[in-house]
């Protein structure tokens, strides 16, 4: 068995026109960039995909990374908890304009919602957001005396993951709070690929700090010294460049 | 190889199972008999073995007297580490099972029904009833597969129209790998896909308590000596 | 320490806040000003500080230029590591919050009413929606504590009967840390337990939009300069 | 902050009669049998606790750890997935003659019931037991077409735990598959006490390897080269041995 896969145009060749895809990261911690820029790659040369729906705990900064996905016209639908950043120019013109779909989730509700998708869970129930906006429309069940929202799973044909180590079985490691989504997002989709900064041999990573399982992983490319969103929103990188 | 044997002996069984294993996948074996499909992985496949309480990826059993007892599989056996070998605590484990990861599942029976139940969890209201993860392990393999003498030491149909014993799961089993026969569980329905060579049809109906159906040609069931 | 100001700043109000915050308190302090309260840990006492997105037990901000951003707290700014520091996922996070595991969260406000129920992630449809963490912080913690001017800054009172602005929560505050007083909110009342020694009671009423009740005496409200 | 307790004594001081106590431990791997005997030392000194609730996958083995738990008298009610082992005859004699009321939970309900209660989860939905007696009772949905089975959190007063490393904060790692339900019910008890083979200094556990960080443990007690219940179960040990 090997999950390595030889370059970034490859790990993301399998994803079509109207998937769901979960991108790890909160803010720049933890965001596969260069999985989302080979993505962005794909559908200038390609015109795909298209019209994804994209789980993210944010809506991206700047404009690389998720930003720049967005900015290029390939998200109709964005499923997060905070769409605000430093510079969040580009999520709030495509959110004005009409041309994306927000559905807002409460951080933690949107973090179990993944895990529950993950572990074959098809609804809980949570205190969180009862009675506000966010919990319209859902089910509320009372128990021992407190009352809760019934929340349901959410699923991904793809996951976009970073992580830091990695092996061919594709079980991984991560660096710092840059953990934050990414195991949750590993278990949840049908196909998850992740970038490592390092593909060690299988034992490389102590079986004791193994945090994602190689279950969990469908391909591992090697990204050695990954950027970081805010390295580059520092810099003003605009990605591709050429719009800029 | 000599001439086929009245009726598989469990390793047979289990040899037969695990040429079904594909390269990569990911099983769960259940106590007992299915243990034993471990040791007959055909040469050049790697499947990943996950047990419930929390190891994914270990390796055979230690020679005696080199056991760790925090290194043991659901049975309470020892296993050993190999490289790549993951721990993780009893709430992923089952995240594994129940979210749909594993590729296949293969569990000991008391009865499978051609509509897919499966009993295999508690013989009735006497004795202390005990369920472990079976009734987990049956919803969430992408194949859940059985591996069971065709009948009851008494002689009776363990595969049959409907369970009479207390269910582990509902329209789960997709295969079974029984003493005489290979069979799919397909749209409520037993389908035979190979038996013994010396078992003729008819007398392998009147040991199943179910009507067999063919989809096909039914191919011998060929095994090794083991 | 001088006369006392006018009304507390910021830093003022934080530091207050930081006086009830008990040695190996686990807390969460929200983004923007209850960040401050982090600095204003009285000596000898050692609380334990939780962000959202998966670290406990971090330390102050780095020097300018040290930064690491996988090393971030839920405002996305930089922290550091202390020993004995943990880091896990945002599920095992979020449920440190929603398992009642905190102590203390303090949060910021719109508004607050009487009942406890608090506004603080929406000003209404217009504009971008973003709620983040807030609404599982004001579920679980022991103690939900407001940190906010005593007013809006036209003036308006922003501890209220009832809130008009999107819920983040239904009676879910349990203390107010005001520019202008420490206030209670227990039985869908407001308990006044500390004010500015320079203002009256009428006179706080009067920037109140729902009655201050008294349960006990009402200490004077004493911070250093800052 | 110091967790770290003085000695086993102290560390089972609070529990009370009637309290549901949560033992971790698959079998005998990771199961704390010093915190277990000590409680029983302390049954017999005292007369307290009886009456308990024990949540456990397992329902001990031999004469030992929590075999020997139970037939101290103790336990009034056990919630576990396989009451069976290589010499279950405590418990089982027990059962027979209605001095113990069993639960039987699932080996994954029982995981998942037990991480809800720590995480505030009151009530989620699992395929786990549909159509089948263990889910008698309970309330029924569908999702997506298919049916499952309502299932509630399970918390404690009292979590026993066996970790492997231990900090001051109560910061945990475990050993090998001895990790098994013990950071599950690290979250779920409203005390949580531990007994370690080594108490380091706080970062003595790398921050990336800590499984169960201190938020979920209230005590900490070093235990250097605990015993392991197949080992004493080889050995043919009765606790207490005065019993024997």
């Amino acid at each position: 068995m090997d999950k390595a896969l030889p370059d970034l145009a490859t790990a993301v060749a399998g994803i079509d026109d109207g998937m769901t895809v979960m991108i790890g990261g909160f803010g720049g911690s933890g965001a596969p960039i260069e999985l989302i820029h080979a993505l962005i790659d794909r559908f200038l040369a390609t015109g795909h995909p298209k019209d994804l729906t994209v789980v993210n705990n944010n809506a991206g900064n700047g404009h690389v990374g998720l930003a720049a996905l967005i900015e290029a016209g390939m998200v109709r639908k964005l499923i997060c908890s905070f769409p605000r950043s430093a510079d969040p120019v580009v999520f709030t013109e495509a959110y004005r304009a009409g041309a994306i779909e927000l559905e807002l989730v409460p951080q933690g509700t949107l973090a179990e919602r993944i895990r529950a998708g993950g572990a074959g869970i098809p609804a809980f129930y949570t205190p969180t957001s009862f009675g506000t906006d966010l919990a319209q429309g859902k089910p509320v069940a009372e128990f021992e005396g407190r009352p809760y929202v019934q929340e349901r799973w959410l699923k991904a044909d793809v996951a976009l993951v970073k992580a830091h180590l990695g092996d061919r079985l594709g079980n991984l490691s991560y660096r710092m709070a840059g953990r934050n989504f990414n195991p949750l997002m590993c278990m949840a989709a049908a196909r998850t690929i992740v970038q490592v900064s390092q593909i060690v041999e299988p034992g490389g990573i102590d079986p004791e700090a193994v945090v994602t399982p190689g279950i969990f992983v469908q391909g591992v490319v090697e990204v050695p010294n990954p950027a970081q969103e805010e390295d580059l929103n520092l810099a003003g990188a605009v990605y591709p460049e050429a719009a800029a | 190889m000599k001439l086929t044997p009245i009726k598989l002996n469990p390793s047979q069984m289990a040899w037969r199972a695990a040429q079904d294993i594909a390269d990569g996948a990911y099983v769960n074996l259940g106590i007992g008999f299915p243990e034993m499909v471990a040791k007959f992985q055909p040469p050049g496949r790697e499947a990943i073995f996950h047990t419930e309480n929390g190891i994914l990826g270990f390796g055979a059993a230690p020679a005696p007297g080199e056991e760790d007892w925090d290194l043991i599989n659901a049975g309470k056996k020892a296993v050993t580490l190999k490289p790549g070998t993951a721990f993780f605590h009893h709430a992923d484990s089952f995240a594994m099972v129940r979210g749909g990861h594993l590729d296949v599942a293969i569990l000991g029976a008391y009865e499978v029904a051609e509509t897919g139940d499966l009993a295999n969890w508690s013989t009735g209201p006497k004795g202390v009833p005990a369920v472990g993860g079976a009734m987990d392990l049956v919803h969430g393999a992408k194949q859940v597969a059985v591996l069971t003498d065709h009948v009851t030491k008494d002689g009776k149909p363990k595969l049959v129209q409907r369970c009479t014993l207390p269910l582990t799961g509902v329209a789960c089993v997709t295969r079974i790998y029984s003493s005489l026969a290979v069979i799919d569980v397909s749209g409520g329905r037993f389908v035979l896909r190979e038996k013994l060579a010396g078992l003729s049809l008819d007398d392998l109906q009147a040991l199943t308590g179910a009507t067999l159906h063919l989809d096909g040609p039914v191919a011998d069931l060929i095994v090794p000596e083991l």
